[in-house]
């Protein structure tokens, strides 16, 4: 197996669905010319030309709607976000729209089309170019939201969204472009909506994903030494969740921690904790324990900005919680 | 002009008229609900720019689209069994009168959300030239749309990528209660094609031959030379907004309806015709009642298909 | 106590602060010559004239900029949304500007606005006019949320939003607005942040708000006669929320249903069972019971319509789960 | 011209150039974090428009605001311990570089979202009509920022209420990597005003003296009869979209920047003054020290603020 970043992942991920698939297309502000604001399209222009590497106008709304034009007759957009935060922009096409089509037209109209770009927190970015945007995007019928967390999972993943017939919104992460994993040689997808155990455990359940899922596999190591044995799962899709891989987790382990990287109130990390509480009631010897960003946008100075986000201290700490030790 | 096609576009501005005020009659009883947005008065923009199109063009409009659909070739038994939430329905009865598709018409819908089909129907042509076909896409939206931030950034996007789109503004000089000029600073419509270096025009939307005349040009335009152009069509709502506004006196006086109603499309091209001698009063009487004919068996249709089943509540939610 | 209806207490509401302060102005589609597209804003033109009362073109994004603007400068607008559906192409605008101005500028800008509007599920609306729209305001730092369920909350807790120097989102309904109840005759506010018991019972404690809290109190009457016991629970404000008002109801009772009209997943209901089952787990006899509507966009068809949002069988289903009968 | 009025126009454009340059360099250094858009090039545009202001008039920008900040009267100091994250910051530090704010100076950002500033910018001459004062407000942005749907929604209500905003779109012909002339069909922005029957304007803004007598003409309109302006500055970035684009190479060649370097705002105007006799070589080495020594005190300023104490995360999300 190659090692290769998620950055490299992702690309060979475009790369490859759009050889097999002509309908395929990248849109989106700087994925061309410019090879992408965080170089993800790297040489696609090249490779596909500009009809099917297009660059946009700033008009998030506009391309967006472009994409589920063109879905709707039969192409599969790829539309990129530069970041998600700029997604809330074109919220109206992606919620009103993309996601409801189907159903208003009782089945006609397919939107097969990925909407994809970094999401969550970022390096020093301040409050509009650095929050959980996406947490929108969970509650509503007819998306699919994949956030995948390593390079294997980030190929694999996107090629699903790709031939997936729905519209998918598929959040990367600034973070962890850089990051490297092992990734298969041969042509592979991994299914949407399928968690997976990233690290067995026997004394407590963690889920998380991206920037926080790494931080859980890092305490998960930690307190290894300290005698206690953490199960990490990552759910990799977050709509639809798959709660039979959470909970049989937790009813080996009895304890669960959620972690999430933006606000609390209100986050996934609820309703994770619902699903648990509700499917595993008899099997928890202690309530489900959340350990969440600060109630704040995201500060800019770089004291504020770690304390903002859950550290391997406060992860540390909702475990013990949750153990009660 | 062709005689069949005069005869043509008169039945057609009939059956969407006899349409709608069987809708508003079965409105009236209860047997349709929510928002029911009528276009009577504005038969000539729809018919006269739909008319031009070969069936695999593509056309996509707002929440007041039953007219667009019709004229698309969308048979009225599933027009009516949509309004009244029936599983025959265009929509299988989920959609309602905002939603209506067709997608063997390549019809696209139906929206609630002013301006939103203004991005899709710039896909549609964006996606034609993907596929290096010659159709054209028809994209209606209101006057009051013009406000909203999508309408600049598709006709942007249009004019820069050469999308061979019509966009077509149904100017009807209300925006639900408020008058033109109280929101646009400039209310002639298809100036603002300018900004974007696009052909604007400005045609008299009561008039179906005028209306057929200029989007005849503008789609030949689209489909050879991939140009897009607004065309604003001048005309106007004789009903309220939408049945729940139902006198539409809060903002508009008696005198101006009744002077717009002068000019209704409808008996403008009858007249005319009568004149010319193209059809004659025993003719169009025939075709009145055989498209009430069609009305009733369209409301019979309605009424007897059944409620969608429970389990269409989660289906179609994914594919 | 007069008796008015829900609309007419938030006339009452608008008319009195402005009455009170020439800072503050409402702005929107239809509210002045139209008198409001639900007639909230009945005779306000006339009163106050076309410089307090302002209809606007269809640029929502564009309106409540201008209200941002305004505010940051010193007035207090209130800005009405037709449906609060519409207010998703305004949400960069409300998200990313009006929350985190006062944040971003160190507290230097204040943005005292209140966006008000109906939201939530109407009557054969269908999928783009009839949703919980609103799910996405109760995550965002530097919001406040308010859902008022009677005349009485109505027009206590919108004048008190008008005086609040935060942006608040003021969420009506539209099958509310007719509905009648007692109203002071006295001036008076009721504080945001602060949750009402709106029916007193021992056995079990259900949470709900807007039409949902209505349907849970015929329920309370009905369930009264098989000898059940059953409080309700009004948030009223659901951000912030009053936890301890709610966690004081389930400790008494030890057991809790948590309703919502919308889609449950990642909704307001299981941010609520959350925080009962985190602050009274010891108390519990039984995991929180969330009653939420289907997982569908919402159908235009009536008997889909019906079926769709939670009705009395499914909450007493919901209770009945809850105390194992 | 005045010449002290020329000489504080030097001022000011050399300061924001000095303040920018010791920016990258604290940036190269790791002192400062994110993201940081410099405008070294395009100062002529921020002072001239600027400096034609009152005190009590109202600015507001996007995320390439310094110059616009600075010009405004701000504290280098307080606005270099904002790019270091520091509690003494313009806006103690939580904004960084794309989020200044001064209220003293009616300086209101400052945003990371292209063109969010627009309806926020019409929103205060909005409250300025609603108070009845004479101020009037500058909002500034890219051209990238014109296809946004908010400018148009923008620009649409300031004509339609008659606001007294000036719109000014500094053109550097690019946004990030994509040249103008391929995100809008019509490349001529201030064209666009006539879709809003708006007074639009060109303006060479590499030179300061022509956008101040641009702007002080369309200050007056805004100020006396209420008319708002869209002026279009013609301007150029000589460095990259942020420090994370330094060689901006994949989008413009080495050749048209070294093209537009020799019309350079500060060298222009300087070169200008000297041949006038108005400013000696001395005296211009005089004010660079000194300003250089400004920028010493800055950074120390900075380096010697503290980071804001934790309780700040807290602070500030509620008044
Ligand atoms: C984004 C959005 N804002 C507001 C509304 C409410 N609304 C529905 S129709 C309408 C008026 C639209 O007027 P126009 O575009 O002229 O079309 P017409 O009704 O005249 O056909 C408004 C404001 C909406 N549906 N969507
Ligand atoms: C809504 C939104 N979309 C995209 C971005 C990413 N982005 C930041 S700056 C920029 C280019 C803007 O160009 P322009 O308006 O010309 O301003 P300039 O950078 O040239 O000053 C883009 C695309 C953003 N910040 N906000
Ligand atoms: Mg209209
Ligand atoms: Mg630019």
């Amino acid at each position: 197996m190659a090692i290769i970043t998620y950055r490299e992942a992702l690309n060979q991920a475009l790369r490859e669905e759009m050889r097999r698939d002509p309908r395929v297309f990248l849109i989106g502000e700087e994925v061309g010319v410019y090879q992408g604001a965080y170089k993800v399209s790297q040489n696609l222009l090249e490779e596909f030309g500009p009809k099917r590497v297009v660059d946009t106008p700033i008009s998030e709304a506009g391309f967006v709607g472009v994409g589920i034009g063109a879905a709707m007759v039969g192409l599969r957009p790829v539309v990129e976000m530069m970041t998600f935060n700029f997604a809330i922009v074109a919220l109206d096409q992606i919620v009103n729209h993309a996601a409801k089509i189907l159903y208003m037209s009782g089945g006609q109209f397919r939107v097969p089309m990925v909407i994809r770009g970094p999401g969550g927190p970022a390096v020093q970015l301040a409050a509009q170019h650095s929050q959980g945007m996406e947490s929108y995007f969970y509650h509503v019928p007819g998306l699919k939201v994949v956030r995948p967390s390593t390079p294997r999972d980030a190929k694999g993943l996107l090629k699903s969204a790709i031939r997936d017939d729905n519209p998918v919104i598929f959040i990367e992460s600034e973070t962890l472009y850089g990051t490297k994993g092992e990734v298969p040689d041969d042509e592979y997808t991994i299914p949407l909506g399928v968690a997976e155990v990233k690290r067995e455990g026997t004394d407590v359940t963690v889920i998380g994903w991206m920037g926080m899922l790494h931080r859980a596999l890092e305490v998960a190591q930690d307190l290894e030494k300290e005698g206690i044995s953490v199960e990490v799962v990552d759910p990799r899709t977050l709509r639809p969740m798959d709660t039979s891989t959470i909970l049989e987790s937790v009813k080996k382990t009895h304890h669960a921690v959620v972690l999430e990287a933006g606000a609390g109130f209100a986050g996934l990390g609820a309703e994770i904790a619902t699903l648990i509480t509700e499917g595993a009631f008899d099997y928890l010897d202690s309530p489900v324990v959340r350990v969440t960003g600060a109630n704040a946008p995201m500060p800019y100075a770089k004291n504020l900005e770690r304390a903002k986000v859950p550290d391997k201290a406060r992860i540390i700490a909702g475990i013990k919680q949750a153990l009660a030790v | 002009m062709d005689k069949k096609v005069m005869v043509d576009l008169l039945y057609q501005m009939l059956l969407i008229r006899r349409f709608e005020e069987k809708a508003a009659e079965m409105y009236a009883q209860g047997k349709i609900g929510g928002f029911l947005h009528l276009g009577v008065g504005m038969e000539a923009s729809c018919v006269g720019a739909i008319s031009v199109l070969r069936p695999d063009d593509y056309v996509i409009a707002g929440y007041r689209e039953h007219g667009h659909c019709l004229v698309r070739g969308s048979d009225p038994r599933l027009a009516m069994a949509e309004l009244f939430g029936r599983m025959d329905g265009l929509s299988k009865g989920k959609g309602g009168s905002m939603h209506f598709f067709d997608k063997e018409r390549n019809f696209l819908g139906g929206t609630g959300i002013v301006g939103g089909q203004l991005p899709i129907g710039t896909g549609v042509g964006f996606a034609i030239n993907y596929r290096g076909g010659d159709q054209v896409c028809l994209c209606f939206f209101g006057d009051g749309s013009v406000a909203q931030g999508v309408f600049h950034e598709s006709l942007n996007m249009a004019a820069l990528w050469k999308l061979p789109v019509l966009y077509i503004c149904e100017n009807n000089l209300y925006a639900m209660g408020t008058a033109l000029s109280r929101t646009q600073s400039v209310t002639d419509i298809y100036k603002k094609a300018e900004a974007y270096g696009m052909p604007g025009e400005q045609v008299d939307g009561m008039d179906v031959l005028a209306v057929r005349e200029a989007v005849t040009r503008a789609v030949e335009r689209a489909r050879r030379e991939k140009i897009p152009t607004l065309i604003e069509t001048r005309t106007y709502r004789f009903r309220g907004h939408s049945m729940r506004d139902p006198a539409a006196a809060l903002y508009r006086t008696r005198e101006e309806v009744e002077e717009w109603k002068k000019s209704d499309p409808i008996v403008q091209l009858w007249d005319r015709m009568s004149r010319d001698g193209t059809v004659s009063d025993a003719e169009y009487k025939e075709m009145d009642k055989e498209i009430s004919q069609v009305m009733e068996e369209a409301v019979r249709f309605a009424e007897a298909s059944p409620e969608p089943p429970l389990e269409e509540l989660l289906t179609d939610v994914h594919v």
